[in-house]
């Protein structure tokens, strides 16, 4: 039931969303090529924008998609944890500490500013 | 949904993986292919943790672990891109078998 | 297991959107697309899991696929030519064979998925998933966890090493030498060009 | 300066809203005449407002096609008309503004290749009428080279002096070349500092009209870093500028929000011999403590010494404006009470610069060595921090001469 | 049953999103106004005028945008919204969402809410737009670990992750108190994930708007709608794992919510006032050296409260 429920609040707001820049734009002609220009403050492009991006903060993604696999692990033993006590608060200590050298490495070897 | 049902849809993920892991010529799509392939795998693992395993955890966990597989493959894969493209300017598979030369 | 037939329709459902997406995938122009079609077929699988009342499994594969396939899409954008597909493009190889292991791969899974007879154990009426997990993980798969530890962590490190251009000697690839990708081969990440990195300030020579 | 002071009037008036994009806008207004060579660029941003759009002129011709605009003269009448333009355009009583441009692709690529897109293989030819992005430029960080951006911004962009037209390439949103195609509009400075040019001026008037200057700058530069608020308050200030005025409030206020410390960064680092051609409070923020007071002998008597940073980045550029600001407040209230007058003419420091027997020129050529390096939002701090133009030889209150700047403003409700 | 347990939930969730992406439109002004901003007209007309005025403007287009992606993005992000707010109790029994690990789907919110940002600056295939949506990733990708540790933190005193769980465990001490890190780190998420005020790095103004600066009319209606629906999701999501949720003497339940909502609100609008915008390489390197460690003393801290 609860699923339903999710799944009707999901659909509706989707709906909405779409059907309110559907309505008033289903008559609308397409804008004219200069309107559709990007805006440079009067200047033009020599391209289109898609390219090959150079993301500068690419090894902090990286990092991340290692680092991330951790909430994997740590959602569950919230769950147990005081049930657990002292023997969860060692098994996850040592197990952040394990990866917080990562973060510590890679944070001396700069990972964090634009490449 | 039957544990069989469920396992053909693995299979289709599997299957499909596979074509796009053999077929694609750039790495990054060919992960993609991987990535399918361990989805289906996953989804393997939970169906039999549900109707066959009796709600073991050890079904669960080995999810967990295919999941980390994949962080640790794309991880992985992708700082080997970056660094096949600093020394290639490429990304194609092919770029490898040149590295040789 | 019993369930209702509302969830068997939405099985079906979610089971057509995660094989239709994962096709998509490798038939659509746009990098940025093929990730995210990805990412629905994760999504559909996650919400099969919940049907299943795997319930930490599915959510979590929402913002694990989430985030995975958000880098995915930075990296595809990167390194593929014509990464939205203005001009239409076809890049594959060995086509046909590839197909052909695929439609094999699918054949024997599902003779395999059809014929044995697995045993029928389904969940227990009354259940915790995440509570059992957690105890399974803090108990007896202790170790299983603690070197996942480790894994991520050298999986971190090479991550950086392998990726990063300047870390704080200067440029990576100048300090360190990573290892061939083939046997024999040059090291990765080297550049063919030396005076690439001339502006770098000699990275070498602050290292101690 | 026309355009500005027009912004100004705006920022302060209730019920108008500036917005940075003509997507997101239903009135253009044009403040002051548009040079010839500038009507295309001015035709593009026309034709980029969504209808139903309207324009305002003010004290400016109308553009051929648009002969039904209104247009008025007067800055206090604005706000109101612009007001009035956009309850008309929602209630349907005002029609759209025509299309200028003809609708035309920039290219044409109708069909050419296999699929109907527009070229040949991956990435030739113009889909969808423009070419694809190249491998332009090696990368001037890291060594991978990916794709690089090239385009012309401005002279109509919000986030640029006015007037100001630059040819860039990006990749991703490092910037690697910048170019200056067109320097921005001359700035008016106060009558004040013409006339000191020519005769003994009071030193506290001097002085007012310079802090004045340096918090409408503050302004523009408050409103880029996202501090709405603040950027109001040293207008406000500004207006009300008075010999009792103190900026510690604001000081404070933009030590405490985190505007040195998170907004700004230590990029934008002027050599000494950028500084020395920018001259005025960059030079002055780089550690030169060049400034034609210290050689009138009245300011001397007043104990003036100049005030400099060391650093020379955007981060002290800023505060080198705060501190100058309020020394110029303080030398204001000193000289009142001895009522000096400046004692040397034909040369004065204005707050763009020297002016000794040439005006302080236009520094935005510099950007192309400055900027290359930079992020896309440091360079634009870094562009607002320093002051480019050059300085008009017209004060102020000439209107019939002042440059322009057109900007787009919303209105709601 | 069915109304109690379909038909009521949905309402409440939709209607508060509603009214609650309004309340966030007038509150803004109102702040804006006390914090000296000219103000005219009231302050409750002037976001339904803007409304209608979004709704006769006509929609822009690039040359060559993802049609479908464009389109869908905002809806998209408002349908995130909703999916948060879905998790949120009013009650004890009043949930519209009561998943065993509803703070985790809360969690993929964030992460999918990068992802529908991207998405919405990358299909317009413009520059500025561009560059808004990968700055945006830079943030959304460092935010979601610290928020990820600050809610994990309230999962441990309640011993599962499921909403009511959690406001029920603060019966005697609410979680801001018990752990006083939290509120805060989780107030700079929120800013983050509703791109606001000091973390507005996708629509900025040095990127004339970033990724909807090409965007016009209703999609754009419904882009700042949902904008505003995510800050009223996230407030209810904050108020429930901080402020106690629905617990307090006197009033209904979801009144209290509905209080603690509000001051949510005001605070992360006055902060979005505040502050100026951060550069995003500065930002990255504060998610992760600052605020990611700040989280972990989160971590530490709630776990020895818990114990």
């Amino acid at each position: 039931m609860e699923l339903l429920t999710l799944l009707v609040i999901l659909l509706l707001s989707l709906g909405a969303g779409l059907a309110v820049q559907w309505w008033p734009m289903r008559r609308q002609p397409l804008p004219s090529y200069p309107q559709r220009a990007p805006f440079l403050g009067g200047g033009l492009p020599d391209t289109h924008a898609w390219s090959r991006y150079h993301v500068r903060y690419y090894p902090m993604t990286l990092l991340l998609i290692a680092f991330e696999m951790e909430m994997m692990f740590m959602y569950p033993w919230a769950v147990v944890y005081v049930e657990k006590g002292m023997m969860a608060v060692m098994e996850m200590g040592m197990f952040l500490a394990i990866l917080s050298v990562g973060i510590v490495y890679a944070w001396r070897e700069g990972v964090f500013h634009w490449q | 949904m039957t544990l069989m049902t469920l396992l053909l849809l693995a299979a289709a993920l599997i299957g499909i993986g596979l074509y796009g892991a053999l077929s694609q010529q750039s790495f990054v799509m060919l992960m993609m292919g991987l990535e399918l392939m361990l989805n289906g795998v996953m989804l393997a693992a939970v169906a039999f943790w549900a109707f066959s395993g009796a709600g073991t955890p050890e079904g669960q966990l080995l999810t967990i672990i295919v999941m980390a597989v994949m962080a640790i493959e794309m991880a992985m894969g992708f700082a080997l891109v970056v660094a096949v493209f600093r020394a290639k300017q490429a990304d194609m598979t092919e770029a490898l078998s040149e590295l040789k030369h | 297991m019993s369930h209702g037939i509302g969830v068997d329709i939405s099985f079906f459902l979610l089971a057509a959107l995660a094989v239709y997406t994962g096709w998509r995938v490798f038939c659509t122009d746009s990098m940025v697309r093929a990730s995210f079609f990805l990412l629905l077929s994760f999504i559909a699988v996650g919400a099969i899991m919940i049907l299943l009342t795997a319930e930490y499994l599915g959510v979590a594969m929402f913002f694990m696929m989430a985030v995975e396939m958000m880098v995915m899409a930075l990296f595809m954008v990167m390194f593929m030519m014509n990464p939205a597909g203005l001009n239409p493009m076809k890049m594959v190889h060995q086509e046909r064979a590839a197909i052909v292991a695929g439609v094999i791969a699918f054949t024997v899974l599902s003779a395999v998925a059809v014929f044995s007879g697995f045993p029928d154990a389904p969940l227990p009426a009354k259940h915790a998933p995440v509570v059992s997990l957690g105890l399974e993980m803090l108990g007896d798969s202790m170790l299983i966890f603690e070197s996942a530890a480790i894994v991520l962590l050298a999986t971190m490190i090479g991550v950086v090493v392998l990726s990063s251009h300047r870390g704080r000697y200067g440029a990576a690839d100048v300090g360190s030498m990573p290892p061939g990708l083939a046997p024999d081969g040059e090291p990765a990440g080297q550049p063919q060009n030396e005076d690439e990195d001339d502006d770098e300030g000699g990275g070498h020579a602050h290292h101690h | 300066m026309h355009g500005e002071a027009v912004l100004r009037q705006l920022a302060l008036a209730p019920g108008i809203e500036r917005v940075d994009s003509p997507r997101h806008a239903s009135v253009l207004l044009v403040a002051g005449g548009i040079p010839p060579y500038l009507h295309e660029e001015l035709r593009r941003v026309h034709d980029q407002l969504p209808q139903p759009c309207a324009t305002l002129w003010f004290r400016s011709e109308p553009l051929l096609g648009l002969e039904s605009a209104t247009r008025i003269d007067e800055l206090d009448d604005l706000p109101r008309a612009l007001i009035v333009l956009h309850r008309e355009l929602m209630s349907g009583r005002r029609g759209s503004s025509p299309r200028l441009l003809p609708d035309q692709p920039p290219n044409p690529w109708e069909g050419l290749g296999d699929f109907g897109q527009g070229g040949e293989g991956m990435m030739g030819g113009t889909p969808y009428g423009r070419p694809m992005a190249m491998n332009m430029h090696d990368d001037i960080r890291d060594g991978l080279t990916l794709d690089s951006l090239t385009f012309r911004l401005g002279p109509f962009f919000p986030a640029l002096p006015p007037g100001m037209k630059a040819e860039i390439t990006l990749q991703g949103d490092l910037i690697q070349t910048w170019s200056t195609q067109l320097v921005p509009y001359p700035v008016s400075l106060d009558a004040v500092f013409l006339d000191a040019l020519q005769r003994p001026v009071p030193i506290a008037e001097l002085e007012l009209a310079r802090a004045r200057e340096h918090l409408h700058r503050l302004f523009h530069g408050l409103r880029l870093a996202g501090l709405e608020r603040l950027g109001r308050q040293a207008l406000q200030l500004a207006n009300t500028l008075t010999l009792d005025s103190r900026v510690d409030g604001l000081r404070r206020r933009l030590v405490r929000c985190g505007f040195f410390r998170l907004s700004l960064s230590g990029r934008g680092r002027l050599t000494e011999e950028q500084a020395r051609k920018i001259g005025g409070f960059a030079a002055r923020a780089t550690g030169l403590d060049d400034d034609l007071r210290s050689e009138d002998a009245h300011y001397r008597r007043l104990g003036f010494t100049p005030v400099t940073q060391a650093a020379g980045d955007t981060r002290a550029r800023w505060q080198q404006t705060l501190a100058e600001i309020e020394q110029s407040l303080v030398l204001a209230k000193q000289a009142v009470g001895q009522d000096l007058h400046t004692s040397e003419t034909g040369s004065v420091e204005t707050p763009h610069g020297p002016w000794t027997d040439r005006r302080p020129e236009d520094a935005s050529r510099l950007l192309g060595d400055l900027l290359p390096g930079l992020e896309w939002g440091e360079a634009l701090a870094t562009i607002a921090s320093l002051d480019l133009a050059a300085v008009s030889e017209w004060p102020l209150e000439a209107w019939a001469a002042a440059p322009r700047v057109a900007s787009h403003e919303a209105r709601r409700a | 049953m069915i109304w109690r347990e379909l038909i009521l939930p949905v309402i409440v969730v939709l209607a508060a999103l509603g009214i609650g992406a309004y309340v966030v439109a007038v509150l803004d002004r109102l702040i804006a106004g006390t914090l000296g901003m000219p103000q005219t007209g009231s302050a409750w007309q002037a976001p339904l005028a803007r409304g209608a005025w979004l709704l006769t403007q006509t929609a822009n287009a690039t040359e060559a945008p993802d049609w479908r992606a464009w389109r869908l993005a905002p809806a998209l992000y408002l349908a995130l919204a909703a999916t948060g707010l879905a998790v949120v109790p009013w009650s004890e029994t009043l949930v519209a969402t009561d998943l065993a690990t509803s703070v985790v789907l809360w969690g993929s919110v964030e992460a999918l809410a990068t992802v529908v940002i991207f998405l919405h600056g990358w299909s317009a295939n413009a520059l500025f737009a561009l560059i808004g949506a990968y700055r945006y990733v830079a943030l959304g990708l460092s935010y979601i670990l610290v928020s990820m540790f600050v809610l994990i933190g309230v999962a441990l005193p309640a011993e599962s992750l499921q909403f009511t769980q959690v406001v029920v465990s603060q019966a005697e001490l609410w979680n801001v108190i018990r752990q006083p890190l939290g509120l805060p780190l989780l107030l700079i998420v929120g800013l983050g994930m509703t791109f606001w005020g000091p973390l507005n790095l996708a629509d900025s103004a040095d990127l004339a708007g970033g990724t909807a600066s090409e965007v016009s009319g209703p999609p754009r209606l419904v882009w700042d709608l949902a904008r505003a629906a995510m800050l009223v999701a996230f407030s209810g999501v904050a108020a429930s794992a901080f402020l106690g949720g629905w617990l307090g003497p006197w009033l209904p339940g979801p009144l209290w919510l509905v209080l603690k909502m509000l001051a949510v609100l005001a605070m992360l609008l006055l902060l979005g006032r505040l502050l100026p915008r951060l550069p995003p390489e500065r930002c990255v390197i504060l998610m992760w050296v600052v605020l990611l460690p700040l989280a972990f003393v989160d971590l530490v801290w709630a776990g020895a409260a818990a114990l």
